[in-house]
């Protein structure tokens, strides 16, 4: 299976978590710790081996602030 | 009597059920939501209807059927929206039905913007629509008059049988005051005998209708309708006269600006300027009778508006050359401050007296 | 000797302003026939189109109201909301309904909202003599079509009836022609069906009727009918499109 | 002398900036004074900026937009930037030191800065945050009191929520507590 | 050059294809429907369109694209069918698109007549629509001058970036007089690197918007419609004098109804009176100069109108009480008669002189 | 390493206003790779209407121009009509185009105007803080129709796809959601098949986008996917509804 | 086959001849001879004995001027 | 004396009355006149009456609207009813005698009775009675010539209509005959 990378764009992020169910890997997660300059919970990837680069993520990000890489 | 934290908007709601308006046809459009939505909520368990017409067209021809049908009725909207209804409402003002229909003003031209503006009044006071005809335009500044106001215009309505509006802006219908409700002044109301609620068969048919294809009628059915409007002019007329005693300067201002204009007379007072104003309740009828009296001392009038000067036109014709009109407005969504109304009294008043 | 047919006591003594062989003349009649059939003509309220029929209030032998162009049904609505219980129809033109009503019919239905329409679509403006209306034919010349209308250029007449019948609220559509006695009679039974509806409370009714306008088409009378069953019959075919469930 | 009191509330909009301004209003109200509540209303419906003017006054009230505020409560950081200005000479700033790390550059007017976020998640919930502040500002005002801001709080959000008063008494009274 | 005897209605078409107006969106109307009939034949034939819109307000935003496009473009309705188009008229003025709206003035209000008339001289002057905006209106009093002002619509529509209203009157539409088609007189025209005619990836977006949702953003875009009326108040602004010099008293009348007082002028003159005439052409901006000098002898301003008093506004307005302004008006559909006219100058004059 | 995904040159830099999880963004982008795709971007033109979407002149990166309230389609016919080769689409929610807009829509369709129309169906009234659209299901509640829509009340709500398809100048319509990856990448190519149908002069084309509006349906936007999916789908069937003959 | 008598209301017709197309016994007829009020040639039956009261004159009459008996 | 004529040409909606206008408006212009045409119009499509007022003048052309006509020329009786009294004491009245049976009223206007019609049947069609009308108008004022009449008739018909003109030469001849 090929290797993904995504890349968010950290302060673009409004914290809306589609990307979060549209991923099949299920790796994408709201960081309750974190809080952007727009004041959400931006969209992290902590296991970024188990992406497969699908751009599903992408696909529903409404501000398409995902940039995804396929290695 | 209780007193409510009201929104404008939603007061207006409150004060035309009060008033007995239990038919209600609008379209969404910013800063007056409150006002279908209260009615959309209230009317039904009062077992009367609310319609969101499929646009301000529509609604305000549901309107034109239902006043028509006998029913006190109501729409609002705000600014390019009321400009979609001028055709209907020169029909309704023309087959005399009665109706309120309130406009909460928002900055224009065009799609402009949604903060508060009074540049509707030239289509308000003079027939935005065709032909002529006018109705009487009410101008609240403060909650408690609109709910007072807007009572009133369902009675002035069904008087002279004419649309009548409530001209607002959005400050008066975002903002919230407190609020009593009185009960309605009632005036001695003719039958609605013209009305379209079936012959029953006992009578010839009632036809509501503005179409008079030959001169020689629809001249003189004009005729009856200025007729009218002499009256309204002479019974109807509104306004307050505040300070304008041996005034340096009277400020002429209606709705929310007049409240303006009151800080900016105390201002003046601080700087031993005196400032007066007149206040038009009415726009139409325009008080021209508040103008009469001036003193000697008074060196203009000064027309302040939330527009480039539309009233302005109005002071001009009841200054008649007597003193100077000067004008001051902001527009855009921009309010006129107090200081800016202070700093032109002074420029006009040569820098100060 | 019996009197097989006279004038109805649902139509005023106002003859008729219409053109020679006009049949929008013969569908005022089938309305107020109906509507005295019915027993109703005292509670029903109709709105007059601006069109032709514009005056259709000095005709009704009912409470009328004169609508704008093409607000009609929005006018009918205010009326209907104020007095449920009361019959109130419009009666529109192609143009006043079609065109600039576009809006007012479609969302009249949508609503389901309990009045009746009658629409005569005579492929034309008549009354401003003779410009092109939504349901000219391909080929039709109209005053603002003088090369005939073309579907690169003003695109192919709307099927109103159809149209509407895709929307939930419309409860009974039907399209009748009033171009021969037996049709005048089938067009006299849709538009009873079409009132019945509205009593029975049922939502939403329309009869359109193909009709002529001599006048505009430059033909007699005659002619016109001739021409309505060869040209307009094939592109809006009769019959009804839509029952209430219970019929 | 004769209470006119200028309030400017700005925050985000989910902040209960404007709830803040009505409960304020309602209880001026049920005490008697006239008042005025106005909000600035934009086209975003979420995450916009959003304030509102409200004046309690024994007099009647002339423009109900507070162009010179005798107080100004800011609950996040572009309100601070925005409406600084807008504080006359000797007037009060209180500001959301949870959210805004900035301090006002003024030096005519008297700053609070309260950490209504954290303290209000103390009281159990963060979107309490509002009624801290409150409780700030009427103590530090003195014209309204504790309880009668609690008496707005259900005027305002209706009997249904008051299953929600013990947690805003707390949060009113921990605002409170902050001014000695 | 050529005479021909043509349909003021058949005119406009012809002027406005003579002025290099390839675009047309209309929808009948009577007394005006001549016009877009002209168009659906003639614009074809050069590569032009026609398009019969769905309504009144299809067309106006037909207009507003096409305007936008940048294109050369008209639009033509009567009184009921103007009162439709005021929202989008009010959304070009304030995108600054460059059109001609013409207006055959018919009976009102409501549905009223077909018959002439000139009751949307407010409608016209100040904004039917939602706003601070206006726009120029010419008023042509014969066929060949319709065509000239046509023409030259065009070109002040182009260079200034405005809508422009011809106002006529179903006599104007419906009259035919021998008429000759000069040369455009063509003025040097700003390119429109504004319209929206695709980037070609070359060049930013073109955006035509009317939406300004920040006050601050809002108003100067207001100040720069302001500044620009000023400009044409200054360069633009067109009447005519007849006969002023020691009259008796001065009428103001426009369109047909100037010609109407012609005839008055000459039967007054058999009496021993001497009436003048001051027609504004453009009747906003209104030809305020025009009244400045005026005779020691002059009694009054007299207004004559085929409306029930509206021009009269403004004659107040440029009177500023120097001399009273009297009103003469038929309304319905009814036009004045010269001995009318006469009689209401002997009645100023105090039954004769 | 290849990118696989990166913001299309068919949108501005301007970041969108429209609410956290709103599928507005998502359209926009669809549209906009398909305008670089199909390389007309530099001779296309939009139209914007009122609504949330407002602001797209700001967005897309070509030519724009505002249109009043529910006039988007007479705007795109004006503009057509003076550029016949360009490719001139408007972007309307569902009370710009089927309630105050129906009659632009209905005769930009009957006329067949050479034009495509992306239609953001979200039931509801975005912009003006969630009013009932005339695409409200039964039983939703929105501010004006506080008790939940009802049939009784408020009528049934419109198909706008099913009612344009009657039309003859109609020549592509699709229904398609942003509900999941799939269904956005199926959305992706109706709208390159609309204008595909405009590039080739088949005349008027419509996508219906189901969308969401998680602010004024007052849920997260991830419950508003299931909202969609669970209420909307049911009464609005995706697919295709009507193609060019040729296709 | 019953017998018919029809009456017009002789100076209210227009003489469009739809009754003349709609008469299955082909007896009505437009008297070019004479011009009513309106300044029509009026429709006219001239063997009314051949009449069978079918009513269809009358129904196609747009400005019910024609009156229908049967015996 | 300078020309100036005011006529207002009256009769049913079919009796080409319009058009007799429009020849008489364009005969003028050809010659170098100032004209107006200025029809009425109503919301009845046919079987209503139709009217013009035209003026033929020396001088510029005030008002269009003719309501003290030089010469009234009436095709049917409802016109004649209506405008009778429109015309200026000493003025003409042409009455087509076909369709009136009536008398004009008045003693202070010249009147002619011709029976057009008839004479235009007798010329080979009905329809030329507005021609014959023509015809004799021309000839009593005489300040256009049947020739240019008959110009101005292909003017207004268009070169397509050269066909009818025999016919028309015809009942125009017929009808300066008329007057003798
Ligand atoms: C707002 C407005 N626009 C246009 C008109 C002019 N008008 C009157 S009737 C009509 C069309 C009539 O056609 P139709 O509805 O088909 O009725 P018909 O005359 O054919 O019976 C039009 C455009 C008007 N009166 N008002
Ligand atoms: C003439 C007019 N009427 C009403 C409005 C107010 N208005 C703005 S957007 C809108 C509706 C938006 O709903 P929709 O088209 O569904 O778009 P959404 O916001 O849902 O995307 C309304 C009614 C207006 N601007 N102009
Ligand atoms: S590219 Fe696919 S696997 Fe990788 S994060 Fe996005 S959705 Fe998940
Ligand atoms: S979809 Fe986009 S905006 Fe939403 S959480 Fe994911 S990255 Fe952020
Ligand atoms: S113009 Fe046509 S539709 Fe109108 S009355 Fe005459 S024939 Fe009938
Ligand atoms: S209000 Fe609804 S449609 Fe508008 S941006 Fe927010 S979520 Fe989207
Ligand atoms: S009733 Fe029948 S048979 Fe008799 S005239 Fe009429 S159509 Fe002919
Ligand atoms: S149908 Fe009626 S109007 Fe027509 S010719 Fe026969 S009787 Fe006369
Ligand atoms: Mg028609
Ligand atoms: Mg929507």
């Amino acid at each position: 299976m090929a290797n993904g990378k995504v890349t968010f764009d950290y302060n673009s992020c409004k914290g809306c978590g589609l990307c979060v169910t549209a991923c099949p890997k299920k790796i994408i997660f709201l960081d309750k710790e974190r809080i952007n300059l727009k004041g959400y919970n931006p969209a992290t990837v902590e296991k970024m081996e188990e992406c497969i680069g699908c751009a599903n993520c992408a696909m529903m990000c409404p501000d398409m602030i995902i940039t995804v890489e396929r290695l | 009597m209780e007193k409510l934290l009201m929104k404008g908007n939603e007061a207006v709601g409150a004060a035309a059920i009060k008033a007995g308006c239990r038919h209600f046809f609008g379209y969404p459009i910013t800063p007056q939501n409150e006002i279908p939505e209260y009615m959309a909520k209230e009317l039904p368990p009062l077992g009367g209807t609310f319609v969101q017409a499929e646009s301000e067209i529509a609604a305000i021809n549901m309107v034109y059927g239902a006043a028509g049908a006998g029913a006190r009725v109501m729409t609002s909207s705000s600014s390019p929206g009321i400009a979609l209804k001028q055709e209907g409402i020169s029909y309704i003002a023309a087959s005399e039905l009665p109706c309120v229909i309130v406009n909460m003003m928002r900055s224009s031209p065009g799609l402009g913007g949604i903060q508060p503006a009074q540049a509707d009044y030239f289509m308000a006071t003079r027939g935005g629509g065709n032909g002529d005809y006018y109705m009487p335009v009410y101008a609240p500044a403060s909650i408690q008059e609109t709910v007072e106001l807007v009572m009133e215009a369902f009675e002035v309505a069904d008087f002279y049988c004419t649309p009548v509006m409530i001209l607002g802006d959005g400050m008066i219908g975002q903002m919230m005051e407190s609020v009593e409700f009185p009960e309605p002044k009632k005036r001695n109301l003719p039958a609605k005998d013209w009305a379209t609620v079936g012959t029953g068969g006992k009578r010839k048919p009632n036809i509501i209708n503005s179409l008079r294809i030959e001169p020689d009628v629809l001249e003189p059915h004009i005729q009856k309708l200025l007729d009218k409007y002499e009256v309204i002019k002479k019974d109807e007329t509104l306004y307050e006269k505040v300070n304008c005693e041996d005034a340096d300067v009277i400020a002429v201002a209606y709705g929310t600006i007049s409240r303006v204009v009151r800080n900016a007379i105390k201002k003046c007072e601080e700087e031993g300027i005196k400032l007066g104003l007149i206040r038009p309740i009415t726009l139409w009828p325009f008080p021209f009778a508040a103008f009469e009296e001036i003193s000697p001392n008074t060196k203009a009038f000064l027309s302040v508006e939330m527009s480039a000067g539309q009233m302005v036109d109005d002071v001009k014709i009841a200054a008649n050359g007597r003193i100077p009109v000067e004008f001051y407005g902001r527009y855009g969504g921009n309010v006129p401050k107090p200081d800016e109304v202070v700093a032109k009294v002074k420029d006009i008043l040569g820098g100060g007296k | 000797m019996s009197l097989v047919f006279e004038k109805t006591k649902g139509l005023t003594d106002v003859p008729f302003h219409y053109c020679p062989g006009c049949t929008h003349g013969i569908v005022h009649r089938l309305v107020a026939e109906n509507l005295v059939e019915l027993g109703v003509l005292g509670s029903t309220i109709g709105v007059a189109p601006v069109g032709c029929a514009v005056f259709a209030y000095n005709y009704f032998n009912c409470d009328m109201q004169e609508a704008a162009h093409g607000r009609a049904p929005a006018v009918a609505t205010g009326i209907k909301r104020v007095h449920p219980d009361n019959v109130v129809f419009t009666y529109q033109g192609d143009g006043d309904l079609a065109a600039i009503g576009t809006a007012e019919t479609v969302h009249a239905a949508v609503r389901g909202e309990n009045i009746t329409i009658i629409f005569i679509n005579n492929a034309i403006y008549g009354m401003t003599g003779g410009q092109m209306a939504p349901t000219t034919l391909i080929g039709q010349k109209a005053t603002t079509a003088p090369y005939g209308r073309q579907k690169e250029v003003q695109g192919s007449p709307i099927r109103v009836s159809e149209m509407l019948a895709t929307l939930e609220g419309a409860a009974f559509i039907e399209r009748v022609s009033v171009d021969s006695p037996g049709n005048v009679r089938k067009a006299k039974k849709a538009i009873k069906k079409a009132f019945e509806c509205q009593i029975q409370k049922k939502g939403f009714s329309m009869v359109e009727v193909l009709s002529t306008c001599p006048t505009n088409w430059g033909m007699t009378p005659v002619d016109s009918l001739t021409w309505l069953e060869e040209n307009m019959m094939p592109y809006y075919p009769l019959g009804n499109i839509r029952t209430p469930e219970e019929d | 002398m004769a209470l006119n009191e200028e309030v400017i509330f700005a925050g985000f909009g989910g902040q209960g900036v404007l709830s803040m301004g009505k409960m304020l209003s309602y209880a001026g109200m049920m005490k008697g004074k006239n008042v005025s509540w106005l909000p600035s209303y934009g086209p975003e419906m979420r995450g916009g900026t959003a304030n509102c003017s409200v004046i309690v006054s024994d007099d009647l009230i002339g423009s109900p937009v507070v162009t010179e505020a005798d107080t100004l409560v800011v609950m996040n950081r572009p309100s601070l930037d925005k409406f600084e200005k807008s504080v006359k000479p000797g007037g009060i700033i209180i500001v959301n030191s949870s959210l805004i790390d900035q301090k006002v550059k003024r030096d005519d007017v008297t700053v609070y800065y309260f950490p209504v976020n954290e303290i209000a998640t103390e009281c159990g919930s963060a979107k309490a945050a509002n009624m801290v502040m409150l409780g700030a500002y009427v103590k530090l005002k003195g014209f309204i009191s504790e309880a009668d801001l609690l008496g707005a709080f259900l005027k305002v959000f209706g009997e249904g929520k008051k299953n929600l008063l013990p947690l805003n008494e707390k949060a009113v009274a921990a605002g409170a507590e902050l001014v000695k």
